[in-house]
């Protein structure tokens, strides 16, 4: 009973909180309804008895991702509202509310397949966490090694491509930099 | 020499790719001894060759990628041999007569890599290796005719090369197609034209394929309604582009027809000797009409270069030894004849530097050996008795007769018609007075010209007189090919067809 | 009693609402979070299905997309602030440099 | 040893047009005409010998040289035959080339490309040898073409004169004369091809000897097909009605290449072609009676043209029209010797008239209006012997060639009950006497009408006098020999008798024809013998103008074909080829420009506008997706 409580509760406000992050003008808002969207998520997880994987949505998500953007948006303006001229709400709306229509119609659709058969089946008794690194370690070995790596390549890209030219102000006197004024008189 | 084909193929590009380091000024010397090497070598191949085997010889087979069965596989029989000498006979002779004078050496370079994709193409067993070849042979023509060319020259060249990639293009899908259904016949992949051969495909696959493969063909050749790019490649091309252009790439489309076409779709072929016999006679007739309306003079052998391939067409789809023979034999005549032509053309344009014929008049008298050769070589292209031009022509319309006596009719009229714009471009450039000054101080035939004409002047006559040297292996190998053809068809009206064609009633 | 179908209905509005923002948006950060959004859709179904056909490989691809989205974010991140740097703005209606 | 001799006979030409074209390009040499001239000897002797031969034993002398064209069941060897038949064609040939090389010497005298005109004269010789000697049909029909061609050159021989209107000179140019006469050559050659695929096809070969026992077996369509399609090729070659222009025309060459072209030997060939294939066309009786007619109203046609013409060779022209329809006349009744006959009578003094006739336009500078001339008896005495003689056998007048030759025709038609036919041809005996009379009365009798001009007439060199006079006593005695030549080429062609009653009033006949020609000379002798009286009345007829201008022959096909044809060819490249199939092409390669070029706004940078796209087509995807599940 209160797993249909809790998927209604959590479904309402995911889809609210990310209404609220794709709609907001303002960074702030967006980011926390984000960062709250993804909290909730979690929570599926959790009701579908991926303990494991919940876990690490929010250690990753929510704390690492948002993390990097509120740092990120140290760099930016933050506080200013974003003034941007968004696409044609028409086409938008239609296209997202097509996308959602087919896809739910898609999915509501009864699934008459007999062949799907569990290829890594969980086992009765071992907790999820166990599950995950048995089968995480071994039949997923090496793309975990090769996504390690990525993540790796990725941080040090960031902090590179980031990094550079760190002790100069993103958002004051940016005249003082030769290269920006180049910049911009090529622009 | 086992290996004489990949000799031969790649002997003129590795030449070439030496050519780079040779000294500017003895470029052309160079050019001119590799390419007589090249031909001596295609004579020897001539000598080694079997006239009694009908079928493939000097075969080279090395897998290069065996799970798709693409292989290196050369080979020549009756049919590609003479075309195969033909290739490097006039690649010489165009060299040795080259005028040109601006990047000889690129020129040299571009020429012997052409030469290796002609000669590949005729060589080539395996449908990739022909493709290959088939399209490399289109960059150095490209070349050729955007470097050299005239004012027009990017929109000829690129015309050319784009006219021509799009049939070849969904050539490669048909070819595909044919190996997908031999692997799903056979179970293992193969390119080899040999393969293919045996393959027994339903008269509806044969149709489709049919369809691909012409398109490819067909444009090459280049068919009515595909042929406008051809005037402007001829056009604006220089001299040497052109007398390959029509000797030896032309011909590609119409050996493509008697290599995979026939053989491979004989059903089909024989379904469609109607539609294609009646583009033929239209390319025959309208062309030789255009042409006469042209005051360009190497427009009007352009076109009749048309009108001429549509006579070989003709032939190929007469399914009786004596057309698809006839055939063959006219595509080595025309190949000789109209690349002597685009050379004597070339000859007055150098002196000149126009091409109109309202410029011209009473050449005779001021250039008579130039006026000699030519006339010969028109009288070859009108199909005298006694030049080479004489026997391919009424060896296929002797064999179109038996499927069509009305369309034989129709398209014989391109003796007359023939006739007609040669004689009036002969008539306006060498006949009446010389009017124009300019005419009146022409030099005639210098050493050089004079010396890579009078060779094609000999073999026209000498195969006018007694084509059987050639004639015999070209016969053998088609008529090995007919027996194939009758035994793989699978309708009893292609049966009855090629059959009937093949032998005279017999005198009860 | 809920089912997969519910939990794959509410991934495909999550997923739409992420393609809204996807298009509707022009603010590159937005952009971004728009994407996470999808990302996290496409999770849901993916941790639904394993729960329900009783099968890792769900959670499996989750784990993957989870680090693509973190590195994604990473690098994504670096080159925002790059090119904040260079053009001083995250529009892309003022980074539309590549007009054909 | 009859082998070598038939090789001799048929290269000894070769030899001499390949010896000559050696110094083609070089300034004129006599000894070039005078080696050209043995070499031609050399294969009349060597011709007379296996006539001899033949006549004496009676066998025929067939040679294989080589095998030409061999290809699926096709075999065509170089084979010659040395039978009746084509020993007297070689024979007529050789003699009248011989005697038409030494008096090119002297006519050619003065003229740069002397030598060039010897090889292109012993070339004619040697395709000639080979379309009469060939044992096929395949090699008829090289040297068919390749007189064609050497027409084709001897005609357009001054090719240096510049083209003219019609009226100037109804040939416009030599160049323009010899592409008309080539072109409907090649028109009949067309039907002569046919006729060879026929047989072809239907028997397997193209020798004679196989196709004519052949014969009996082919059904008559395709009998008559064969004939009709062979017919045609005759017609070209002997320059029948419809392809008749030509032959006219043609005497813009040197009047040498006249008299052995285009009189003696060429045109003839397409006598010698159904004379040859008689087997065939004596199986097809309406073929048959269809060449007998044209050829009478060719007869009649021609003649009524020479009526009125004032052009010394034109004249002869019509004559040799005329006379080929009485050849094609007898040929096609079925008195095929009779053909042979009159077609070696007809050489002999139809060349004679041809070389008188260059004798006098040597004397007067190339004029050739007779209006102009008048009087040249007394400067050219021989000439006008030769002529006279000539003219006299042309007219059919008692015991000279031309009067055995052409009664026999007169005579068969006759006997073979077509009276129509019969009657066309009396009355054109009288025509041919009156032309042939008028011609020679204006150039030689009455007043010296040149002197107005100017011109100093001399007469011709006199080896060249010497050469003639084989001609002109064969004109005169050929006729004797008919007898023996029916005894000998019988013995190959089907003989032809007479029936009781025709031979009864034989003599009736021949008084009949020999009183309209007497009255057409008489008639000729009143008018003109005197003096030139001109009648602006009858000139000014509609019949004298339609006749004077050929029947308007030449310019309905100039105004019906030729034009028409440039302008089609005209309209098919600027508006067919460029304008349609041209056109659609670009067209092809303009839309796909277009198209790039319409979504080129697409490019527009905008990274949103990509994502909205992508987005669309995302939904797209799924919207087929979701469709096609649905629906499959």
């Amino acid at each position: 009973m209160y797993e249909i409580v809790a998927f209604y509760l959590f479904s309402v406000l995911t889809i609210g909180l990310f209404l609220v992050t794709v709609m907001s003008k303002n960074v702030l808002y967006a980011m926390t309804a984000l960062a709250s969207g993804m909290v909730l998520i979690s929570g599926f997880f959790f009701i579908l008895g991926a303990d494991f994987l919940g876990v690490v949505q929010l250690i990753v998500y929510v704390g690492a991702v948002m993390a990097l953007y509120s740092f990120a948006m140290m760099f930016f303006d933050a506080t200013r509202d974003i003034k941007e001229k968004n696409t044609n709400a028409g086409l938008v709306f239609l296209l997202g509310g097509l996308s959602a229509l087919v896809l739910v119609l898609m999915f509501a659709a009864p699934i008459h397949s007999d062949a799907i058969q569990a290829l890594y089946p969980m086992h009765e008794g071992a907790g999820n966490a166990q599950d995950v690194g048995i089968v995480l370690f071994t039949k997923y070995l090496v793309p975990f090694e090769v996504a390690a790596v990525m993540l790796l390549v990725a941080m040090i890209a960031g902090i590179i491509l980031a990094g550079k030219k760190m002790d100069q102000s993103l958002t004051e006197d940016t005249s003082a930099d030769d290269e920006i004024m180049t910049l911009k008189d090529a622009k | 020499m086992d290996n004489i084909l990949s000799v031969l193929v790649f002997f003129p590009a590795i030449a070439g790719l030496l050519g780079f380091v040779v000294d500017k000024e003895s470029a052309r010397a160079y050019g001119i001894t590799v390419a007589a090497i090249e031909f001596l070598l295609s004579l020897w191949l001539w000598f080694s060759f079997d006239t009694a085997n009908a079928g493939m010889q000097f075969v080279e087979l090395i897998p290069l990628i065996p799970d798709f069965g693409v292989t290196y596989y050369l080979g020549v029989d009756g049919i590609s041999l003479f075309i195969i000498i033909m290739a490097t006979l006039m690649t010489l002779i165009g060299m040795m007569s080259m005028s040109i004078t601006e990047n000889v050496k690129n020129m040299i370079v571009t020429l012997l890599f052409l030469e290796m994709t002609m000669v590949g193409v005729f060589v080539a067993l395996d449908a990739i290796i022909f493709y290959l070849f088939w399209e490399l042979s289109l960059v150095p023509m490209l070349y050729i005719i955007g470097a050299w060319g005239g004012p027009l020259r990017v929109y000829a060249s690129i015309k050319f090369f784009l006219y021509t990639f799009t049939g070849s293009l969904i050539m490669l899908v048909g070819m595909l197609f044919v190996a997908y259904v031999y692997h799903n016949l056979t179970g293992v992949w193969s390119f080899a034209i040999t393969d293919w051969y045996a393959l027994v495909l339903p008269v509806n696959y044969q149709l489709w394929l049919f369809a691909a493969f012409f398109l490819g063909f067909a444009i090459k050749v280049p068919m009515f309604p595909f042929h406008t790019w051809l005037p402007y490649a001829h056009g604006q091309a220089p001299t040497i582009g052109s007398v390959i252009l029509a000797a030896v790439l032309l011909k590609m489309g119409t050996y493509g027809f008697v290599r995979f076409s026939l053989p491979m779709f004989p059903d089909a072929s024989v379904m469609m000797i109607t539609p294609i016999a009646v583009l033929s006679i239209i390319m025959v007739i309208y062309t030789a009409m255009v042409a006469y309306a042209q005051k360009d003079m190497k427009q009007v052998i352009a076109y009749s270069s048309v009108s001429h391939m549509g006579i070989i067409m003709l032939g190929i789809f007469a399914m009786n030894a004596e057309g698809i023979g006839g055939s063959v034999f006219q595509m080595l005549s025309h190949g000789i004849v109209s690349g002597a032509l685009f050379m004597l053309v070339g000859v007055i344009y150098d002196r000149r530097h126009t091409k109109m014929m309202d410029e011209f008049g009473g050449l005779a008298s001021v250039m008579p050996k130039y006026a000699v050769i030519f006339g010969i070589m028109l009288m070859a292209a009108v199909g005298l008795p006694l030049t080479i031009g004489f026997v391919g022509e009424f060896l296929v319309l002797l064999g179109f007769y038996q499927v069509s006596p009305i369309m034989t009719v129709l398209a014989g009229t391109s003796i007359i018609i023939g006739a007609i714009y040669m004689l009036a471009v002969y008539k306006k450039s060498f006949f009446g007075p010389v009017t124009n000054e300019a005419n009146k101080t022409l030099k005639d035939l210098d050493a050089k010209e004079t010396w890579s004409l009078i060779p094609l002047v000999l073999i026209v006559v000498w195969l006018g007189v007694y084509p059987k040297p050639v004639l015999a292996p070209i016969d053998h190998s088609v008529k090995a090919m007919l027996t194939f053809m009758d035994e793989k068809a699978i309708t009893h009206g292609a049966k009855d067809m090629i059959k009937e064609a093949k032998s005279t009633k017999e005198v009860k | 009693m809920i089912g997969l179908t519910h939990y794959l209905v509410v991934s495909a509005l999550i997923f739409s609402i992420g393609l809204v923002g996807v298009l509707r948006r022009r603010n590159l950060l937005m952009l971004f979070f728009a994407t996470e959004v999808m990302l996290n859709a496409v999770n849901i179904a993916f941790a639904a299905i394993s729960h329900y056909y009783n099968d890792l490989t769900g959670q499996m691809f989750a784990f993957f997309v989870i680090a693509i989205a973190a590195s994604e974010v990473a690098v994504g991140l670096g080159i925002l602030i790059v090119l904040y740097k260079r053009y001083g703005s995250l529009d892309l209606d003022d980074l539309a440099n590549m007009r054909g | 040893m009859m082998e070598s001799l038939v090789y001799i006979a048929l290269f000894a030409p070769f030899a001499s047009s390949m010896f000559s074209a050696l110094f083609g390009m070089s300034p004129r040499q006599t000894f070039v005409g005078i080696v050209a001239s043995m070499l031609l000897f050399i294969s009349f002797v060597a011709s007379a010998t296996l006539a001899y031969h033949v006549y004496h034993t009676g066998a025929s002398i067939h040679v294989t040289m080589m095998e030409w064209i061999s290809a699926g069941d096709l075999t065509i060897p170089f084979g010659f035959i040395v039978d009746q038949v084509s020993v007297t064609m070689m024979t007529v040939v050789t003699l009248v080339s011989t005697v038409v090389h030494i008096y090119s010497i002297g006519y050619m005298d003065h003229d740069k490309s002397f030598n060039r005109f010897f090889s292109y004269l012993s070339a004619f010789v040697f395709s000639m040898m080979i379309l009469v000697m060939s044992d096929n049909f395949a090699g008829l029909f090289i040297g068919w073409e390749g007189v064609g061609v050497c027409s084709w050159l001897l005609i357009g021989f001054w090719y240096h004169k510049a083209d003219v209107t019609r009226e100037e000179n109804p040939s416009i140019s030599p160049s323009w004369a010899a592409n008309e006469a080539f072109i409907m050559n090649r028109i009949a050659d067309l039907g002569m091809l046919i006729g060879l695929f026929i047989l072809y096809w239907n028997v397997g070969s193209l020798q004679y000897d196989v196709v004519f026992s052949a014969l009996p077996q082919l059904s008559g369509t395709i009998l008559n097909a064969a004939a009709v399609a062979l017919f045609i090729g005759a017609m070209g070659k002997s320059a029948q009605f419809p392809l008749h222009t030509w032959l006219t025309d043609a005497m813009e060459g040197p009047t040498p290449v006249s008299a052995l072209i285009h009189a003696a030997t060429m045109v003839t060939a397409g006598v010698f072609l159904v004379v040859r294939a008689n087997p065939l066309f004596s199986m097809t009786p309406e073929i048959s009676y269809f060449i007998a007619a044209l050829g009478t109203f060719v007869a009649f046609f021609a003649a009524s043209m020479a009526l009125v013409n004032r052009d010394l060779k034109r004249i002869i022209a019509f004559s040799t029209l005329s006379q080929l329809g009485y050849m094609f006349a007898a040929a096609g009744l079925g008195a095929y010797w009779i053909a042979l006959f009159h077609l070696a009578a007809h050489a002999f003094f139809k060349a004679l008239l041809f070389l008188g006739a260059g004798n006098v336009m040597h004397a007067m500078h190339d004029e050739l209006d007779i209006f102009k001339m008048g009087g040249l008896k007394k400067t050219m005495k021989w000439t006008y012997i030769y002529m006279g003689v000539a003219s006299l056998a042309l007219a059919g007048i008692p015991f000279f060639a031309g009067f055995f030759s052409k009664d026999a025709i007169i005579e068969t038609a006759f006997n073979e009950g077509t009276l129509v036919l019969w009657a066309i041809l009396v009355v054109t005996a009288g025509m041919t006497a009156f032309y042939s009379f008028r011609q020679v009365f204006l150039t030689f009798e009455g007043d010296e009408r040149y002197k107005a001009f100017g011109i100093h007439p001399h007469e011709m060199y006199k080896f060249v006098l010497v050469a003639m006079s084989p001609l002109a006593i064969l004109a005169v005695i050929a006729g004797f020999g008919m007898g023996s030549f029916e005894h000998f080429v019988t013995k190959l062609l089907p003989e032809y008798h007479m029936s009781e009653h025709t031979h009864h009033i034989a003599w009736l006949l021949g008084l009949v024809v020999l009183a309209f020609a007497v009255s057409g000379i008489i008639l000729a002798y009143k008018k003109y013998a005197k003096k030139l009286v001109r009648d602006e009345k009858v000139e000014n007829s509609f019949i004298y103008k339609l006749l004077a201008n050929q029947y308007y022959i030449p310019n309905l096909y100039e105004e019906f074909i030729s034009k028409p044809y440039a302008m089609i060819s005209e309209h098919m490249w600027k508006d067919v080829d460029m304008k349609i199939v041209d056109a659609t092409v670009d067209g092809i390669a303009k839309l796909l420009y277009k198209s790039g070029d319409g979504s080129r706004k697409m490019q527009t940078g905008n990274l949103s506008n990509y994502l909205n796209w992508m987005a669309v087509g995302g939904v797209l995807l799924l919207v087929v997706a979701a469709l096609s599940a649905m629906l499959g």
